[in-house]
């Protein structure tokens, strides 16, 4: 039987008072996907960091072809032939893409000489191969979130990795991008490469991984075989490890061992009548977001999905609605009064809100306290007169703390220290308290475990029901499909379609963001 | 947490001061007087006020180097605008406030609409007020004489005992600590400070406030320029030189984080006086001046060094990320 | 927490105020009488050489006199932290303040204050307001230095061509009053002499090279560059010195150690300058002749200790003709 | 750019500016400002900044001054002056990278004591009478100044081909811009940091000893403001403060620059009191116009 290439045995680890892992095991076959999930705070992450070397373990050993090795650093860990994807690419903003490639794939040495065309031919090679259309020389700071993904892929590939690591990989791609992801994992697990898959999307892992690994609260729950199409040598040995009632094994099992618990149905039933016309977009452009002629609406308790490949310019329509990049076209309705849009100030107090995509550095601000982010967008209106009442906002805060079931110890508590699923509750409920006419989503459930992605949904729901008109943007089709009243599909910064939500499917819709190309949606099944 | 470790930080301060304190009456002739007392506080009245103003502008994680041109600036104007336009001292004084929030506009302008790193934005003003100011007065101007009820501002005594500006220098401190702590113009300084994007997208006008800290920041460095004029009883181009940094050094001894969102002005204060009372004390036990700069230099290493080994020790890993911000 | 740490600051002012407490020690300090006098003078910039040697001759005159020297001042010229220097010697409670004044205004109110509070001043080396000092220890008049410096360019220049000033910094007082005096000189006596450029040199040397270069590059009919602050002199001979003009000639005032070597080859005809460390020492004898009531009102001369009598002009004591330093002489001094 | 317009003026006004005199007196002058420029730029592309040169500026002529003075032979002063910069650099190094400590704060302390001790300790006094073997290494002026310039040039190709074509110049560049990541690519930015202070106060120390050969003395208060002069310098040759991004090139025109100025000012009789205003003025000017040009490429995507 072929010997792991990575071996783990009870990993521990601990930040301060916190437990990050409190003996994690895992083996890693050549020549497997191995899916790793878990709730956020699960301790998947951390788990990376300490495979890349990123930090060093408490306790436990790790094993590398049967070899103990102690002190792994990240410059050892490439020696090793570690190579990682993160969930926020690992690049040098200022740097150009050929050296972004290179300074990962050089060996960290300061005396080395630098031979610039080599690098030129490598990152030329690289890019190819993931299929990425991008110009070497491009500063990576002028790229976009996927294009900054395949960037990193293409790193991971030179890299010639014989152990890589994926940490939410797919966070900011669609269909396409996956597709052709799984495609290039496929080969390399061909080559006999081993990888390490994180995702919160259950269906690709189903779609993609030989096995899986489930964390709970820093402990290994257990390793099952997925029982999948594909013909997988390699991982016949695991079957000594995974029990053998456990080939025929479904979502829901995997959702029990990660959360502990059934998660009755991930979409809450839209029980809501949608309402009279809310918000209402009239061909609307943007030069510098790239979107041109955008019109539809939203009546009053409705929830209007918005999918498209990333770059379509979802995010880019969200900005422009929200003042952050005003639009110098078009016109924006709100319960029959026209908006003038210039800032996001402008925005709040028109009675729009945005849930922004990138929650770290625009949902919440981490260093500050639950209280402090929720309050952050009504301070005018809770304090007319600039004062701060720190009473006000504790118990305001309280309340939201409670209807949200935000898990933590007090409003002062930072959020930085919460786990991502409370600080998008934390997010959703600064913009709550602005008591909005209209919210926009963009991709509310975004790097969030199942559990909070569930409750977030419910929360979606229920304010839809309290007659907000709601525009959600998301990656994730099912979400898309399971929570919209109707979707609308963006391609090239314009809406190419708008189904009824009970007449769309999987394939219309992703034909949709793809225009002629239909065929290739097996993304989503 | 962030108070728990503004606590530690201000207790340290308040022991080095206390120490302070304490040292000097032993080593220094008529040091523990109340006569002195008052005397450290009208001494650090000036570079206080700028300490004062600089602290919201850290906040922001900015960082203001204009202060000590501007006071200069200020003071010539002043001069100017009495001597040689004939205005009423109190008109002269109400003009230059004017100008000094001008300058800060003129920084807030750059900073805020081309989005230009306040380091830098002020390092170019840094040269130009003081540029200015020489320009003014073809560098060897000098304006004296100003009517004594004028100068009281700088050199009276209230009851005899309390210096005149202290009461200034008192009102200054408490508008600001309720603009940094009670308002929710500071809470918007400390969201900024922290996240200037996460800022604007909650809303805030970030523009506007950021503006409005180094508006505050001129018009005060002006109200410092009135005061200095006053004491000394004379304005000239070199007014103020090397104050900046004085003032920086004070909200940084006080525990703000150049990085942003940290900081508290009672803190700040006791910088201030930590410093003051360094300085005034070594002179009154005879000791020359460079001691004083070597020891704050060192002081601001011993402190920051405590404080940076405290947090290691308690495993709250350093903000690699911000390190930009600050400067 | 917070409000923990506004206890300890509270507890803090207490603390200051219980040092309030006692009384104010000011007093007894200043009763002269038998105990040590206390002298404290204070130079323009404790970086200058010029001071440094003046402070020879104070540190003499003290051991001689058997009393306390408090030596201090700004580092680099400046006025408010003379002032301030002032105030804490106030506070302090010294017997007699010698200041050389940076800025006369400027610093006179302070130097009042120190009188009502029954301390003795006087000022040297730089004249503050009448009315805030007993006595000025006058190294020579403004017109002395002014007048010697423009006949010694004028002989250099065989009184006809243009001259360059090169001065410390465009602020300070005494200096703009000197360049009054070369101009009135000028106008008087050498019309056919003309001033082209004055520049500021911060009272660095190496500023002083690169503008004096700057200007025989400039101005090339200049053949003279006159350096009214110690630092330049060398400065700019240097920069003539490299320049390679054999036709351009430095005078100044400046410390004869600075340019031995310019003066030995020539490049610096002469330096002007009075016997710094006599001038240090005289301010201290002064000083404590004034504390103990030796030098006052109305007196015309005074002894001042190895210096001999000393002619004293109405408020003025003066130390005797500035010094023309050149080649013949230089070497006998050394500071 | 700024540096073409300034030159062409003075060429109409002043064509004597060009004379080679005036020229080679203003690489002189340079020179220094140049060296420890360089340096500057390295600190600030990696993130950082240092205020403390100017002190070990003159904390190292010092030390030269007194060891040749102590009748040292002049290559092991010269490398004990260099060593004392890199010294100096170390002590910041240490304290920024070992501790984390914020740069802008650690060096305005160093900037402080080093020069207030250098205050205390000499008292403002200069170091007199050197040997003719310290003047321009005893090679006479001409001599001199050609090695002065020669040893510049090299330096600065050096540093210029480093920060190109060597992997430790690339570090510095990936650390700026982004430290994190910098650490999970195998490079210890810590390490780089240190380097990066370590080199700084070596520039300066030798720029130290470049400009005290000018002279037979040693003025303690030399390199007074060389800090923000060539913190400005860098920064009007494009260097940005958010590290990352700067090319010693844009430097080298930045120092040019605000070094014409003074002289400038001279042939176009201007009064100097404009001086400082000037370069506030230039600087301001040089930021402003950086700054519209990223505003107007970044209008899409507000960073």
């Amino acid at each position: 039987m072929t010997d792991p290439l990575l071996r783990l045995s009870n990993i521990t680890k601990s930040f301060g008072a916190v437990r990050a892992l409190k003996g994690v095991s895992l083996e890693l076959l050549p020549g497997e996907v191995h899916a790793l999930v878990g709730e956020n705070g699960a301790g998947k992450s951390t788990l990376i960091k300490i495979i890349t070397g990123a930090h060093q373990p408490d306790g436990g050993t790790i094993q590398i072809d049967g070899e103990a090795v102690t002190h792994l650093k990240p410059a050892s860990a490439h020696a090793f032939g570690i190579a990682t994807i993160y969930q926020q690419p690992a690049l040098f903003p200022d740097l150009s893409v050929i050296e972004n490639i290179a300074i990962a794939l050089e060996k960290p040495s300061g005396t080395r000489l630098v031979r610039w065309d080599d690098r030129h031919a490598r990152a030329v090679e690289l890019l190819r191969r993931v299929g990425a259309e991008i110009e070497p020389e491009t500063e990576v700071r002028r790229l976009s979130m996927p294009q900054q993904q395949l960037v990193e892929i293409a790193r991971a590939l030179g890299a010639g990795a014989r152990i890589l690591l994926m940490d939410e990989p797919t966070a900011s791609l669609t269909g396409q991008e996956v597709d052709l992801l799984f495609a290039l994992m496929r080969g390399l697990r061909a080559n006999g490469v081993a990888i390490i898959y994180i995702s919160h999307r259950l269906q690709e892992i189903f779609q993609i991984a030989d096995r899986v690994t489930v964390l709970r609260d820093g402990e290994t729950v257990g390793t099952r075989l997925i029982g999948s199409s594909q013909p997988k040598e390699a991982a016949i040995p695991g079957k000594t490890i995974a029990p053998p009632e456990s080939d025929t094994f479904t979502h829901a099992e995997l959702i029990h061992l990660m959360v502990g618990r059934e998660v009755s149905a991930l979409f809450p039933p839209a029980e809501n009548k949608p309402g009279p016309q809310a918000f209402s977009v009239r061909d609307l452009g943007c030069r510098a977001a790239g979107i041109q002629g955008v019109s539809f609406n939203i009546r009053a308790g409705e929830i209007l999905g918005l999918a498209g490949l990333v770059g379509a310019g979802r995010t880019e329509l969200a900005r422009v609605l929200f003042g952050i990049t005003p639009a110098d076209s078009g016109s924006i309705e709100l319960g029959g009064k026209r908006l003038e849009v210039s800032s996001p100030r402008d925005a709040v107090a028109a009675g729009l809100a945005y849930l922004p995509e990138d929650r770290r550095r625009h949902g919440v601000i981490l260093e500050m306290s639950i209280a402090a982010n929720i309050t952050m967008a009504i301070l005018a209106r809770l304090f007319p007169q600039n004062w701060m009442r720190f009473g006000t906002e504790r118990a305001l805060a309280q309340n939201y703390i409670r209807d949200l079931g935000i898990k933590t110890m007090s409003p002062e508590t930072r959020v930085g220290a919460l786990s991502g699923g409370n600080q998008q509750k934390v997010a959703l409920a600064r913009w709550l308290a602005t008591a909005p006419k209209m919210l926009i989503l963009d991709e509310p459930t975004q790097g969030v475990d199942v559990g909070a992605k569930a409750e977030i949904h419910k929360l979606i729901r229920q304010l839809a029901a309290q007659g907000m008109a709601v525009l959600m943007i998301s990656s994730e089709l099912p979400e898309i499909l399971g929570m919209s009243d109707r979707i609308a599909v963006m391609r090239a910064g314009k809406i190419t379609a708008i189904f009824d939500g009970a007449g769309a499917d999987a394939r219309t819709v992703m034909a949709a963001a793809l225009g002629k190309q239909s065929n290739e949606t097996s993304g989503f099944n | 947490m962030k108070h728990k470790e503004f606590f530690r930080f201000e207790t340290m301060l308040v022991c080095v001061l206390g120490l302070e304190i304490l040292i000097f009456n032993k080593t220094g002739t008529n040091f523990g007087t109340q006569g002195n007392m008052f005397e450290v506080l009208r001494l650090s009245t000036e570079i206080g006020l700028l300490a004062l103003v600089m602290t919201p502008v850290i906040i922001t994680g900015g960082i203001d180097l204009s202060v000590g041109s501007m006071l200069g600036l200020c003071a010539v104007v002043m001069g100017k605008l009495w001597r040689d336009a004939g205005m009423p001292p109190m008109l002269a004084a109400g003009c230059t406030l004017v100008l000094g929030a001008a300058g800060g506009g003129l920084n807030a302008l750059l900073i805020t609409r081309l989005n230009l790193p306040p380091l830098i934005v002020t390092l170019g003003s840094f040269s130009l007020f003081r540029g200015l100011a020489e320009a003014l007065t073809r560098g060897v101007d000098n304006f004296t004489n100003f009517p004594k009820s004028y100068l009281f501002l700088g050199q009276g005594y209230l009851f005899g005992v309390v210096p005149a500006q202290l009461p200034i220098f008192a009102a200054v401190s408490v508008a600001i600590w309720l603009l940094v702590h009670r308002t929710t113009y500071g809470r918007s300084f400390r969201a900024i400070g922290f996240s200037p994007e996460g800022a604007r997208y909650a809303g805030i006008p970030v523009r506007k406030r950021l503006a409005l800290a180094y508006i505050l920041s001129g018009f005060v460095s002006a109200l410092a320029a009135l005061v200095y004029v006053a004491r000394v009883g004379q304005a000239k181009a070199d007014a103020g030189t090397g104050y900046e940094l004085l003032a920086i050094t004070a909200v940084v001894l006080g525990g703000a984080s150049i990085f942003g969102g940290t900081g508290s002005v009672h803190s700040t204060l006791l910088g201030v006086l930590a410093l003051a009372v360094l300085k005034i004390g070594l002179t009154l036990s005879d000791q020359p001046g460079e001691l004083a700069g070597i020891l704050t230099g060192a002081l601001l290493l011993a402190v920051l060094t405590v404080e940076a080994v405290a947090r290691k020790v308690s495993a709250r890993p350093l903000r690699h990320s911000s390190a930009v911000k600050g400067i | 927490m917070k409000a923990t740490a506004h206890l300890l600051i509270l507890s803090l002012f207490l603390l200051g105020l219980a040092g309030c407490g006692k009384p104010d020690r000011g007093s007894e300090a200043k009763t002269a009488g038998g105990k040590q006098i206390t002298v404290a003078v204070m130079p323009k910039s404790k970086g200058n050489a010029y001071f440094i040697s003046c402070k020879k001759g104070a540190d003499e005159a003290a051991r001689e006199l058997n009393v306390k020297l408090l030596w201090d001042g700004p580092t680099d010229p400046d006025p408010a932290r003379q002032n301030e220097i002032v105030e804490t010697w106030i506070t302090r409670g010294v017997d007699v303040i010698a200041a050389a004044v940076e800025n006369r205004e400027g610093i006179s109110t302070a130097l009042r204050k120190a009188r009502e509070k029954g301390i003795k001043v006087i000022t040297w080396d730089s004249d503050a307001q009448p009315d805030a000092r007993d006595f000025l220890i006058n190294q020579a008049t403004p017109e002395g230095i002014g007048f010697t410096l423009m006949d010694e360019a004028a002989s250099v220049l065989g009184g006809k061509g243009q001259f360059a000033i090169i001065t410390a910094s465009l602020t300070a007082a005494n200096m703009n009053e000197w360049q009054k005096y070369i101009e009135q000189r000028r106008a008087e006596k050498y019309p056919d002499i003309k001033m082209a450029v004055l520049r500021p040199c911060d009272d660095l040397k190496d500023k002083a090279f690169s503008e004096a270069t700057a200007i025989l590059n400039a101005n090339p009919e200049v053949k003279l560059l006159m350096a009214i602050c110690s630092p330049a002199v060398p400065g700019a001979s240097e920069a003539v010195k490299q320049s390679g003009r054999k036709d351009v000639k430095v005078v100044g005032l400046g410390l004869p150690n600075d340019n031995k070597r310019y003066v030995r080859d020539g490049i610096t005809p002469s330096v002007i300058l009075w016997n710094t460390e006599n001038l240090g020492y005289l301010t201290v004898q002064a000083a404590v002749a004034v504390a103990k009531g030796e030098l006052k009102p109305g007196v015309t001369n005074f002894k001042g200790g190895r210096l001999g009598q000393l002619e004293v002009k109405g408020d003025n004591v003066l130390l005797g003709k500035p010094f023309i330093f050149n080649k013949d002489n230089i070497e006998q001094f050394n500071f | 750019m700024a540096l073409g317009a300034l030159l062409l003026v003075l060429a109409l006004l002043a064509p004597g500016f060009f004379r080679g005199g005036q020229l080679l007196s203003i690489c002189s002058t340079v020179i220094p400002v140049l060296l420890v420029a360089c340096g500057i730029s390295l600190v600030i592309i990696s993130r950082q900044i240092d205020i403390s040169v100017g002190s070990q500026f003159a904390f190292c002529s010092i030390l030269a001054g007194l060891l040749i003075q102590a009748h040292w032979p002049m290559p092991l002063a010269a490398l004990a002056a260099i060593g004392a910069g890199a010294c100096c650099g170390a002590f910041n190094g240490a304290l920024i990278a070992g501790l984390g400590l914020p740069s802008i704060v650690v060096t305005l302390a160093t900037m402080v004591t080093w020069r207030e001790g250098l205050r205390w300790w000499r008292q403002g006094e200069f170091v007199h009478d050197l040997p003719e073997t310290f003047q321009w290494f005893g090679l006479g002026q001409a001599g001199g100044q050609t090695a002065v310039l020669f040893i510049t040039a090299l330096v600065f190709t050096i540093m210029v081909l480093g920060t190109k074509y060597l992997s430790a110049g690339r570090f510095v560049y990936a650390v700026g811009s982004d430290a994190e990541a910098a650490r999970l690519a195998g490079i210890r930015p810590h390490v780089v940091t240190f380097g990066v202070f370590v080199i700084m106060g070596a520039l300066t120390g030798l720029a130290a000893l470049l400009n005290a050969v000018r002279f037979n003395d040693v003025d303690p208060r030399t390199g007074t403001g060389l800090e923000l002069q060539s913190i400005a310098a860098a920064v009007v040759g494009g260097v940005a403060i958010s590290g990352g991004r700067g090319s010693l090139w844009g430097v080298l025109a930045g120092v040019l620059l605000l070094a014409c100025i003074a002289p400038a000012l001279v042939f176009l009789r201007l009064p100097p009191q404009w001086e400082k205003a000037l370069q506030g003025g230039i600087i301001l000017l040089a930021v402003t116009a950086d700054g519209w040009r990223t505003v107007r490429a970044s209008r899409s995507s507000l960073s």
